[in-house]
């Protein structure tokens, strides 16, 4: 089998950025972005996330058809995620009874 | 095909249409894995934004010198997993070996520390249930908060023992022989399961443990 | 082996040893492994029906107590809806054909699908134990929090077995779309594809990206009701209403999960007792990918009145009426289909025609439902149970008994008594009709589901309905004995009966083990009637 | 109540029509397309039976202004059936302002129903014709459904959390009261009346019946007594320098909270406040309330509620401290 060998620089080069990710949302949690403090926090882990499925994942040497499966359990998280969501997020806007704000 | 050493099964044609089906199979497991992880973080993020309070006090409670070091012991076991795969590649029996325990010791470190937290927990009265003590007020959304961690690093405790298991597996496997630069399908296989569950503490752990430390 | 020639030695008299059945990795003999484990929960889940339908012929209770009746109106959904209908084509037939429509010697994974079928009898093992150990009684909804905190059954139990079975059906949905992708003869490409092939890979994406969701909702009410902590309870400041969330994110794709293969089966038949290329094969076969795709986003309108927010119920409904435009598509192509055809009158075709009448009131009815302000009046009587009775029974069980029909020669290499299979058809059609149409009438009416006992005034049409349902179950054991009749005493089969043309019509039937003795090299598309047909548009 | 053949249930509230002309649109649709293509599809099968074996019949690859057709026609039918539907939804779940609270508690296996003037009833609901009336139901237990059939409108009675229904009676009647969400053992045995009285009977029921309730009086009265007794008036007196933020006129205005965001003073936020005073605290005042969790039912916490509803402010009242 001819398989993509991916050169052992790489794997350093990314492990050395998850280190340096992992610092980075340390440090970042004791600073104060008021609203944006759990999108940074995300933001961080959806880099370092990307970084392993890639690289040491192989995504980024694969074929089509893995790449559309990599993604489609993340869209399909989204939609869980928004269309679930969007029930709390705007039972106020209507007060139909007096529900319990979010 | 357990007892004969051609790894080429009866219904394939290829070796190599056998390694796309075993790749594109783990991934659609993979999918799954996320969905089913997914169903716990959709609860966590719907109480986290409904008791914010709350969810910072809880995750005061949580060790953060303890969670960083082992989000850094996971990720250098993806590094050492990686290197695993890269030597079978290779067809370097031996280092795929060492990197293989290496692997294994990081994960058995991983679920040591966790104990040391869990008995922490215990020892607090912050397991959820009948037992749990909360000092700060209303011990509902407490409990809520401990229910999702303990589920959450649960489950992805469950997943770091069943991968300790595989790789045990796969050193077998290797010592035998099993492996060569043609086909070393499991192991790339065992290697996206692994690093898919430190992916998952990737996300953990500043969701867990890093909220609202300012 | 036995002695025999090798062209009459076949997947079924190659070893007749029970070891071989239990230990075999052979994707036809699992989908009869299949086929026998659900025919014998469908029974169960009969039985109970009958049992309840039977005690609902008065208005007042009498018969059993309001306990044991919700313990078989819990028994019977949970059954039916997780150890039939969703197992029942992809798992029984789509096992046994997908492979052979493809030109592949087995499915990708021949162990993992042996495997789902031992985990599929785990799981039901254990939810049929807890209904000889005191039963459940919650639904087969499980809504928290009376599951999890009040019902004093075994919902633990009934939440693992449901939880294990749910392992199952993501091992047939991940093997069967590897199947579909890897393990294509040459030549098939994607639009050669029979179309129940194509409504395999919609259904396998949804279990591959649904079931695990609710693996982790009845994982959490499992481990709630264990452990007494809080993940839905209200009293800690939980919301009962993400478990209704969470569990519909699965069991409305679920619905699609039934559906969408019996509406392959349905394109199957039309094509062959047609004698004609489906109607706009590309429409159809877009369209299922369609129905799976918009029926993971229509999930919340089982919770219009749950106290969801009034807009996500207006996203919801409006996108469950885009869900219906591509099952119209369907059913006017299957329609379009037969226009200037040749029609055969055989069994299979009646019930293709008695599956378009009854999935028109079932998706019509679901239009109804859909509708916002219709759903205050009726959500949560029984015209919502006439509905989905008509899309389940109605329509998945039409066209899995269609299939059977249609698929049993090869399968057994016999032929059933056609006289008898037309009885059948016409007797659940008939029974079918006489049991949900009066209760679409109770529903308006406004009499709740899952009452034990209900006003007097409702009586006639309550009695209507149990009557059919006497009609429907005799409809539906004439097939067990005649089916089972010719195994013995059936003619045997020939390699095509019915003058198919998919790929598992070339070969012997019952097939040999390995399928196909000469590599399979595909030509031309699916349903190739006629030489080079002389079609516009 | 309605005969053994009747097809609709009666219709006995304001509503009842405007779902039913809806339900009659939909259904006239869906009767036009079973019974079309039913036909057509018999017709097909027996003008186009196979005559002979070895039958070979034209073949139609498709078309595509056909397929083109058949999606945009339902389309267009979909959309219109959708606003319609959402239209009715908006009427039916939105209450008017005017409308007469009463408190509905629902619990395994009755139906606690208290009016603001203190009358109880358990599985029967009292109303006179042509008056608004918007029920604020929450559960003790597990979930249930209040469903007036003839009223054509439900709602789902949830734990933890209020909903409301509204309704206007048109007609005189005794109507069904079901629970429509299953709720255990006795789910069938949770039903009750309606009882539909022109205003003089309902007068004259009125006077019949004398205040009924364990501290009798008002709602209202009976929330000042446990409003009192609890010893929420220590803290919420309205003084300044009172540990607690008053209450009076703070009733449907808004607040400011400690993180600068506002919340509307409503029965939820209320209700909140008892149970978790923790979670929404008014600007200015520290997290010292204890929580109430445990020792109000739920009937006493909607009894506060509507004491501190009947709150008025001082500048309102004209009242001088």
């Amino acid at each position: 089998m001819n398989h993509h060998i991916v050169p052992l620089k790489i794997y350093f080069a990314i492990f050395a950025a998850l280190m340096a990710g992992t610092a980075l949302t340390v440090w970042a949690a004791f600073q104060d972005f008021g609203e944006f403090n759990t999108l940074v926090a995300v933001v961080i882990a959806v880099v370092k996330a990307a970084l392993v499925v890639l690289f040491f994942m192989h995504v980024k040497y694969s074929d089509k058809l893995i790449w559309v499966f990599a993604s489609a359990g993340f869209i399909w998280l989204i939609i869980l995620f928004a269309f679930t969501l969007m029930d709390p997020m705007t039972r106020d806007w209507l007060p139909v009874g007096a529900p319990l704000p979010m | 095909m357990a007892e004969s050493r051609n790894p080429l099964a009866h219904h394939f044609d290829s070796l190599e249409q056998q390694y796309a089906a075993a790749k594109l199979g783990m991934w659609s497991f993979l999918i799954t894995e996320v969905m089913m992880f997914g169903g716990l973080f959709l609860g966590y993020i719907l109480y986290r934004c409904r008791f914010p309070e709350v969810f910072a006090q809880g995750s005061h409670h949580l060790d953060i010198k303890l969670g960083a070091f082992n989000t850094a012991v996971l990720i250098v076991s993806s590094l050492t997993m990686a290197l695993a795969v890269h030597a079978a590649q290779e067809g370097r029996k031996q280092a795929t070996l060492t990197y293989l325990f290496f692997t294994l010791m990081l994960g058995l470190t991983f679920l040591g520390v966790k104990v040391i937290e869990y008995s922490d927990k215990y020892q607090h009265h912050l397991i959820p249930g009948a037992r749990f003590l909360w000092s700060e007020g209303d011990a509902g959304p407490p409990q809520l908060f401990y229910s999702y961690y303990f589920c959450m690093t649960g489950l992805h405790a469950i997943h770091m023992v069943v991968g300790a298991g595989l790789l045990l597996w796969l050193m077998a496997l290797t010592a035998r022989n099993r492996f060569s630069p043609a086909y070393y399908t499991p192991i790339e296989m065992v290697g996206l399961y692994w690093h898919f569950v430190d992916i998952v503490w990737i996300f953990l752990f500043p969701l867990l443990y890093l909220i609202g430390r300012h | 082996m036995k002695e025999e020639s090798a062209a009459t030695v076949n997947y079924l008299n190659c070893d007749y040893s029970i070891r071989s059945w239990l230990l075999t990795v052979d994707h036809k003999r699992i989908g009869i492994m299949y086929l026998l484990a659900v025919t014998v929960f469908f029974l169960i889940g009969g039985i109970m029906a009958t049992l309840f339908r039977f005690e609902l012929s008065t208005a007042a209770g009498d018969l059993v107590t309001a306990e044991t009746y919700n313990k078989l109106f819990t028994l019977h959904g949970v059954v039916m809806v997780f150890f039939f209908l969703i197992p029942s084509v992809p798992a029984v037939l789509g096992n046994f054909v997908l492979p052979l429509a493809i030109g592949a010697k087995d499915v990708a994974f021949p162990k993992l699908n042996l495997l789902s079928w031992y985990v599929f009898m785990i799981g039901g093992g254990i939810t049929l134990f807890v209904a000889l150990t005191g039963g459940l009684d919650t639904g087969w909804t499980f809504y928290t929090p009376y599951s999890s905190t009040y019902a004093t059954t075994d919902v633990l139990s009934a939440a693992i077995g449901v939880f294990i079975t749910g392992f199952s059906s993501i091992l047939t949905g991940l093997n069967f779309l590897v199947t579909i992708h890897k393990m294509r003869a040459p030549g098939m490409t994607w639009m050669r594809m029979p179309l129940f092939v194509w409504a395999l890979y919609a259904t396998s994406l949804i279990m591959v990206l649904a079931t695990p969701v609710l693996a982790i909702t009845v994982a959490l009410l499992a481990v709630e009701r264990a452990t007494g902590i809080g993940i839905f309870d209200p009293a800690l400041g939980g919301d009962p209403v993400l478990f209704q969330h969470m569990f519909w994110f699965y069991s409305h794709p679920a619905v699609y999960i039934m559906i969408l293969p019996s509406m392959g089966v349905i394109s199957e038949l039309v094509a062959t007792f047609c004698r004609r290329r489906i109607f706009g094969y590309s429409f159809v076969a877009a369209s299922s990918i369609a129905i799976a795709v918009i029926g993971f986003f229509v999930w919340g309108h089982h919770l219009f009145l749950s106290t969801q927010s009034v807009y996500a119920g207006m996203v919801f409904s409006f996108l469950s009426f885009l869900v219906a435009v591509p099952s119209a598509v369907k059913t006017f192509n299957w329609t379009a289909t037969m226009y200037k055809s040749s029609v055969s009158w055989q069994s299979p075709m009646l019930y293709v025609m008695g599956f378009m009448g009854l999935f028109l009131v079932g998706g019509l009815t679901g239009v109804v439902l859909a509708t916002l302000g219709l759903d205050v009046h009726m959500h949560d009587t029984y015209f919502v149970v006439a509905h989905f009775h008509y899309i389940m029974v109605g329509g998945v069980l039409m066209g899995y008994l269609g299939g059977l029909h249609y698929w049993w020669p090869k399968i057994t290499g016999r032929m059933y008594s056609e006289a008898w299979a037309k009885v059948s058809a016409l007797l659940v059609f008939v029974g079918f009709n006489l049991t949900f149409m009066p209760q679409f009438i109770l529903g308006y009416l406004g009499m709740p589901r899952r009452y034990y006992a209900y006003p007097p005034e409702w009586q006639t049409l309550n009695v209507l309905s149990s009557a059919g349902a006497s009609v429907l179950g005799v409809g539906y054991l004439i097939p067990v004995i005649y089916l089972l009749w010719s195994l013995r005493h059936g003619k045997p089969a020939p390699a095509n009966p019915w003058g198919g043309k998919g790929l598992e019509w070339t070969i012997a039937s019952p097939p040999t083990p390995h399928n196909f003795e000469k590599p399979v090299i595909v030509t031309e598309g699916a349903y190739a009637y006629g030489e080079g047909g002389h079609g516009h548009g | 109540m309605s005969s053994p053949f009747a097809l609709f249930p009666e219709r006995a509230s304001t509503m009842a029509w405007s779902v039913d002309a809806l339900f009659l649109f939909i259904l006239w649709i869906s009767i036009f397309f079973t019974v079309g293509i039913s036909a057509a599809v018999v017709y097909f099968a027996i003008k186009y039976r196979r005559k002979h074996d070895d039958e070979v019949p034209v073949q139609i690859e498709g078309h595509l202004g056909l397929e083109i057709l058949w999606s945009v026609i339902p389309l267009i039918l979909m959309m219109v059936m959708f606003f319609w539907g959402t239209k009715v939804f908006l009427q039916l779940v939105v209450s008017p302002a005017d409308a007469t609270p009463i408190y509905v508690v629902g619990k395994q296996w009755m139906w606690k129903i208290q009016h603001p003037d203190g009358r109880r009833e358990i599985n029967e609901l009292h109303v006179p014709v042509g008056e608004k009336f918007r029920l604020i139901m929450t559960s003790e237990d597990v979930l249930h459904s209040f469903f007036v059939p003839a009223f054509r409108t439900k709602m789902d009675v949830v734990p933890g959390r209020y909903s409301s229904l509204w309704f206007e009676a048109t007609r005189e009647g005794v109507y069904h009261l079901f629970c429509a969400e299953y709720c255990g053992t006795s789910h069938s045995g949770m039903t009750g009346r309606v009882v539909v009285m022109s205003p003089a009977d309902y007068a004259k029921w009125l006077s019949g019946q004398a205040p009924a309730g364990p501290a009798g009086g008002a709602m209202a009265d009976v929330g000042a007594q446990l409003f009192t007794a609890k010893a929420c008036n220590t803290c919420h007196d309205g003084r300044p320098g009172a540990l607690g933020p008053p209450l009076a006129g703070t009733f449907g205005h808004s607040v400011t909270l400690a993180d600068g965001s506002e919340v509307v003073v409503d029965e939820g936020y209320i209700r909140e406040s008892i149970l978790n005073p923790q979670a929404k605290l008014v600007r200015g005042f520290q997290p010292v309330m204890p929580t109430y969790k445990g020792q109000l039912s739920e009937e006493e916490i909607l009894q506060l509620i509507t004491h501190i509803k009947s709150l008025k402010s001082v500048e309102a009242s004209g009242e001088k401290p």
